[in-house]
C-alpha cells in the first residue's frame, strides 16, 4: 500500500505532476475576487471566510480528474485492481496522496492567503484549523467522484458536478467556523461536525470507491 | 407467484400499461377537485390573501420531489442487491420528474414569497436544502446520460444515489445550522405552518393524493418509455450481430 | 527460481463471456498445466481480449468457471501502466514492491533494458515502452500469466528474447501463459484456434435480454 | 473548416462529451458561494456581479482541456496537422465550438442565476450583454492556454494557472460594467473595452495557438 | 481511380533527424518513384517514427531535404484518431470533409467494415479499431503515405487486405508509401534497413550542444 502512495507522491513532483499547482490555483481564485467585487475593505473582511473556503474547495476539485484518470488511461489501474492490494486500500492510498499534494499545501498557506482579503484577525487560527480538519474529507468525497466518472473521458467538469453538492455539508460547518472565530462566537458544533465528516468519509467512501472501480473496470 | 415477476421488463409492460391511462386520470381528477375546493372554495386566510392558495400546488410538488428521490434510493438498492432492470429504469424514470417537482416547489415558494416575505428568493435553510437536492438531481441525471453503456450506468448511479443521500441530509442539517446561525434573516420567519385554517385541510389533502397519482402515473409511463427504449437497442444489437 | 511447490493448473470449463453486454464466445474449455503455454488465436473481434479479460477477472463470466490458483494471476494488454516520468528502474521497482517482490537483475538483461535504466519511460521508442511492459512480468513474481498480444510493436529480436524469457524462465520454472497474439512467436505451445467458439447471434446472455 | 466545428459540436453532445455540464458548474458555484459567505441579502447583492463573473469565468475554464487535449490523446491532432486545414483555422474552430457549447449556454442563462444572488434589478440587461461581449473572448483566450499545455498529461490545473492571469482584464472590464450598471452609472467604456479584448482575441491569438500546437506536436 | 496527373517522386536527401533533441539518424537518402512503396526495418529504437514524423513535416529536420509534392503527404501512426462516441461512418465522413472529399463506398470493403459501419467506434475491438484507422488513408486521398507500424493488432487475413488495398488501389493509382513495419507485409516492395544510419554518440546536432 505504501508503495503506491509513495509512487503517486513521486509522480506529483515530477514534471507535468502538478504539485503546487493547486496551491497556486487557491492564489489566484482569492486574488480574482477582489477584481470581482472590488477593493472595499469591509466587505472583504465580511466574505474573506467564505470566499477562502470557495475557493480551497474549488482548488482540491481542479486536481482530482489526476487521482485515477491517468491511471486508467495508461492501464496502470487494471493492473492495479488484478494486483494483491484491495482496490479499498488504492482508494485510501490515493485520497491520502491527493490530501498531501493539496490539502495539506492548501491548510498550511491559506493563513497568508486570508491577509490579502483582510481576514479578521482572530479568525487566522480557526481558518487554519478548518482547513485542516476538512480538506481530507475534500480529498476523500472527490476520490469517490473521481472513480465513479474514471470511464468518462475527460470527465472533470462531469466530476465537478457530481462531487460539488457532495462538498456542501464541509463548506457549510467549515467557513462557518471561521465566520464565527472571526466574531468571538463558539464554534465548537462546526469543528466537531467537521471532523465527524472526515472520519465518516474516511471509514465508508473507500469501499464505495473501490465498487464504483470495478464497475467501471468491467 | 412472487412480486419479483413484475420485474420481467415485458411483464412488467404488459401489466401496467393498462393501469397507466386509470391512474392518470385519477390524478388529473384529484389535483382538479383539490385545486378547485382550494382556490375558489375556501376563505383567503387573513393575513395570507389570495396568494397562500398556492399552497396546494407547493406543498405536494416539494413532498414529491423529496418522496422522488426517496424511491431512487430505494430502487437504487434494488437494483443492486438484485439486478432487476426494471428497477433501475424506474430510477432513471423518476429522476428528472423529480427535478421538475423540485423546480416546482421553488418556482411556486418564490412566487408565494413575493407578496409573503417582499421577496423572490431568500437564503432560508429549508429553500436552500431544496436548492441543493435540485444539485443531486442534476447530477444523477447527468450521470446517467454521460455513460453509454447502460447497466454501468444503473451501477454507477446506484452507487451515486446512496452516497449522496446520505449527504443530501447531511446537507439539511448543515443548512439549517447555518440559516440559524447568527445571520439570521430578517424578513423570514419560520413557523410559517402554524396557522394554517382547518378548512384547508381536506383540499391540500386531494391534491396531495392527486400530485402522488400523478407521480406514479409519470414514473410508470416514463419507465415504460426507457424499457422500449431499451428494447430497441438490443433489438438493433441483435440485428447487427446477426449481420456480422 | 521457481515458484511455489503447490500444483498448480489452469481449468477452464464451459466458459462463455460477453463484451459490451453481448456474448462473445461460448463454452470455452481448456487446461494449461504447469510449465505450459497456450497460444490463443482467432481472426479481429473473435473475442480474445474478452476472454483474456475474463480470465484475469477483470470482468464476469457469462457462464462457466475458471479454475486457478487464487493470487497467482497477472494480466497484461496493449496499455502497459507505464508512467512517462518515472525511469525504467522506478517503474519496475514500483510494481515490485507492490507485489513485494524484488526486482531481479536478470530482467534487464532478459528484456534488453540495461542500457535503458535511467531514461525516463516517456522518452522510450514504442517498441522499448512494450520491453519494459513486459519486463513487469518477470517483476511481479506471478505464476499465471494472461497476455493479450504482447509483442505489438517488438521488431524479431526482442520477440525472441520473450519467446525465450517465457520458455527458459517462466514456463521452466513451472509457470503458465496464456497468450493471444496474431504473430508466431517460435514457442512450442498448443493452439486454440477460438473461431469456432464464436457466440451465435441467438445466444442466451446477452445483458439486454430481457428487453427482448 | 465547418466540419471541425460540426463534429466538435456533435461530441459534445454525445454522451460524456459534456454538453451543459459547464452551465451545471456555474450554477453550483454560484450556489454555493452563500454558503460561504452567509446568507445576507445585501452583501449578496453588493458582490454579485462579481461572484457571477467570476463564477462564468471558472464555468469557462473547467471546460477548457477538453479542446484538444482528446484530440492529443488520440492522434487527431498531428492528423489534423497534416491536413489540409491550417491549425489557425483550427485555433479558431475550437474557440467557437468552445463559445457554442460554454458561453452561449452561460450567457443565456445568467440572469436567472443573479435572481439567486439578489443582483439588483437594473443589473440584469448589464450582465447578459457584458457576459454576451465577454464569454467569446474567454474561449478564445482559453484555447491558446489549451494550445500551450496539450502536450502536458493532465495539465488542467497548470493550464487554469496560465489562463486566469490572461482573464483578468476581461474579468475586471465585465464585472465592473455589471457593477456600474447596478449603480445606474455609465457603462460605456467598460463594454467598448470588452468587446475591444473580444475582437483582438480573435483577430490575434489563433496565430499564437497555432504557433503554440505546432511547437508541441513536434 | 487515379491521383492528380503531376509527377510525383518522393526524394530524401542526406537527411539527419532528432528525438527528444537527440540526434537519432544521420545522412538517410532515398527515394520512391509514384506507385512504388519503400519498407524502412530495423530494430526497435533505431528511429522509424522519427524519421516518418520528420518526412510529414511534424518535425523539422536536423539537416538535409525532402522533397515531396504540396499537400500531399499523410501520416498515420498507432493513434489513429479515433472518436470514440462517434460511429465508423461518422469517423470517415469527418476526415473526408476536412480534406474536401467524399468517402468512396469501396473503403468499407476494402477494410472489411460493412458490418460495422454503424457501430460507435469506441466500442470495437483493437483489430476492428485498426482497419478503421486505415481507412482514413483510403478517405483523403492523398498520394504520399508515412505509415508507422499500420498492421499493429491486425490478423493475417486483414493484413492481407490492407496489402491489396495498398498495392491495388493505392500504388496502382500512382501513389506512394513509405511504411515502417516489423512484419512482412508480403508487398513487392524495397526494404531499406536503418541500423547503418544510425547517428553515432558524438553526432552534432544535439539541441543542448551550445552548452557543451
Ligand atoms: C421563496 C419562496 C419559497 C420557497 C422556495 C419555498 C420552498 C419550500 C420548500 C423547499 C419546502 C419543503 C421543505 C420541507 O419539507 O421542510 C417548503 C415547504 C413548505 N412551504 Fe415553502 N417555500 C417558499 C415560500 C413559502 C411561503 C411564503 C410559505 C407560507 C406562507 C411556505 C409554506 C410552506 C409550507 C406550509 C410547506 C410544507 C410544510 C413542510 O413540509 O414543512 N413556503 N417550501
Ligand atoms: N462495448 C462494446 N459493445 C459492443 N461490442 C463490443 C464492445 N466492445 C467490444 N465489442 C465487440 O466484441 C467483440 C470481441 O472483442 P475483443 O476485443 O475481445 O476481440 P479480440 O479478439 O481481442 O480482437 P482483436 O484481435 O482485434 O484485438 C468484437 O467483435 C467487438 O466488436
Ligand atoms: N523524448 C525523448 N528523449 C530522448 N530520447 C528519445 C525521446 N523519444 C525517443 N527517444 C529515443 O529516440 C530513439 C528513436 O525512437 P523512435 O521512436 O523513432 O524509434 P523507432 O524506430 O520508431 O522504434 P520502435 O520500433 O520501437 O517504434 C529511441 O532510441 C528512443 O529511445
Ligand atoms: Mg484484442
Ligand atoms: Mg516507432
Amino acid at each position: 500500500m505504501i508503495a503506491l502512495l509513495i509512487r503517486d507522491l513521486r509522480l506529483a513532483v515530477r514534471a507535468g505532476g502538478g504539485f503546487g499547482l493547486g496551491l497556486a490555483f487557491f492564489l489566484i481564485v482569492v486574488v480574482l475576487v477582489p477584481f470581482g467585487v472590488g477593493p472595499e475593505r469591509e466587505i472583504l473582511t465580511r466574505i474573506a471566510p467564505g470566499i477562502l473556503w470557495v475557493a480551497a474547495l474549488l482548488a482540491a476539485l481542479l486536481s482530482l480528474d489526476r487521482i485515477f484518470a491517468l491511471d486508467h488511461e495508461d492501464g496502470s489501474l487494471a493492473l492495479l485492481a488484478t494486483s494483491p492490494l484491495p482496490l479499498e486500500g488504492a482508494a485510501l492510498m490515493k485520497a491520502l496522496a491527493h490530501w498531501l499534494t493539496t490539502g495539506l499545501p492548501l491548510t498550511l498557506a491559506a493563513p497568508a492567503l486570508g491577509f490579502l482579503l483582510h481576514l479578521a484577525p482572530e479568525a487566522y487560527g480557526y481558518l487554519f484549523l478548518s482547513l485542516a480538519l476538512g480538506t481530507p474529507a475534500l480529498s476523500m468525497i472527490g476520490t469517490f467522484g473521481a472513480a465513479l466518472t474514471v470511464g468518462i473521458k475527460r470527465g472533470g467538469l462531469l466530476m465537478s458536478l457530481l462531487v460539488l453538492p457532495l462538498y456542501v455539508p464541509t463548506l457549510i460547518f467549515g467557513a462557518e467556523a471561521v465566520r464565527r472565530g472571526a466574531e468571538g462566537l463558539a464554534t465548537a458544533v462546526p469543528l466537531t461536525m467537521l471532523a465527524g465528516i472526515t472520519a465518516g468519509a474516511f471509514a465508508l467512501l473507500p469501499f464505495a470507491s473501490a465498487a464504483a472501480l470495478r464497475v467501471n473496470l468491467r | 407467484m412472487s412480486i419479483w415477476e413484475y420485474a420481467n421488463p415485458k411483464k412488467f409492460m404488459a401489466t401496467t400499461t393498462p393501469v397507466i391511462p386509470w391512474v392518470s386520470w385519477a390524478s388529473f381528477g384529484l389535483i382538479l377537485v383539490g385545486l378547485g375546493w382550494g382556490l375558489f372554495l375556501t376563505p383567503a386566510a387573513e393575513n395570507f390573501e389570495h396568494s397562500v392558495k398556492i399552497l396546494f400546488v407547493h406543498v405536494p410538488s416539494v413532498l414529491m420531489a423529496i418522496n422522488a428521490w426517496f424511491m431512487m434510493l430505494v430502487t437504487s438498492l434494488i437494483w443492486l442487491v438484485r439486478r432487476h432492470h426494471v428497477s433501475a429504469l424506474a430510477a432513471r424514470a423518476a429522476a428528472p420528474i423529480g427535478a421538475v417537482m423540485t423546480l416546482i416547489g421553488l418556482a411556486t415558494g418564490a412566487i408565494w414569497g413575493q407578496p409573503t416575505w417582499g421577496t423572490w428568493w431568500a437564503w432560508e435553510p429549508r429553500l436552500t436544502s431544496f436548492l441543493i437536492l435540485f444539485l443531486f438531481y442534476l447530477g444523477y441525471i447527468a450521470l446517467w446520460s454521460a455513460i453509454e453503456d447502460q447497466d454501468t450506468a444503473a451501477d454507477l448511479t446506484s452507487v451515486l444515489c446512496i452516497v449522496g443521500s446520505v449527504f443530501a441530509v447531511l446537507s439539511r442539517y448543515a443548512a439549517i445550522f447555518w440559516g440559524q446561525g447568527l445571520h439570521q434573516s430578517a424578513t423570514f420567519s419560520a413557523d410559517k405552518e402554524t396557522n394554517i385554517d382547518p378548512s384547508f385541510w381536506w383540499p391540500a389533502v386531494l391534491s396531495m393524493g392527486g400530485f402522488v397519482l400523478f407521480f406514479i402515473a409519470l414514473v410508470l409511463i416514463r419507465t415504460n418509455a426507457l424499457i422500449r427504449l431499451r428494447r430497441a437497442m438490443a433489438l438493433e444489437a441483435r440485428a447487427n450481430r446477426g449481420a456480422s | 527460481m521457481g515458484y511455489a511447490q503447490t500444483m498448480t493448473r489452469l481449468t477452464v470449463t464451459d466458459l462463455s463471456c460477453a463484451r459490451g453486454g453481448i456474448p462473445v464466445l461460448d463454452r470455452v474449455s481448456f487446461a494449461v498445466d504447469a510449465g505450459q503455454a497456450l497460444v490463443l488465436r482467432g481472426p479481429n473481434g473473435i473475442g480474445k481480449t474478452t476472454l483474456l479479460r475474463t480470465l484475469a477477472g477483470l470482468q464476469p463470466a457469462l457462464a462457466g468457471t475458471v479454475d486457478l490458483p487464487e493470487e497467482e494471476a497477472a494480466y497484461a494488454s496493449h496499455a502497459d501502466g507505464i508512467k512517462a516520468t518515472l525511469t525504467v528502474e522506478e517503474n519496475l521497482a514500483f510494481w515490485a514492491q507492490l507485489y513485494g517482490s524484488a526486482v531481479p537483475e536478470s530482467v534487464y538483461d532478459a528484456f534488453d533494458l540495461t542500457t535503458l535504466r535511467l531514461r525516463a519511460a516517456g522518452t522510450l521508442s514504442a517498441g522499448q515502452k512494450r520491453r519494459l511492459g513486459l519486463a513487469r512480468l518477470g517483476v511481479i513474481g506471478r505464476k499465471v500469466l494472461f497476455l493479450d498480444e504482447p509483442t505489438v510493436s517488438l521488431d524479431t529480436r526482442s520477440v525472441g528474447l520473450f519467446a525465450d524469457y517465457l520458455r527458459d524462465t517462466h514456463l521452466a520454472a513451472g509457470g503458465i501463459a496464456v497468450i493471444a497474439t496474431h504473430i508466431d512467436l517460435g514457442l512450442d505451445a498448443p493452439v486454440l484456434d477460438l473461431t469456432p467458439f464464436k457466440a451465435s447471434a441467438t445466444m442466451a446472455g446477452a445483458s439486454d435480454e430481457a428487453f427482448l
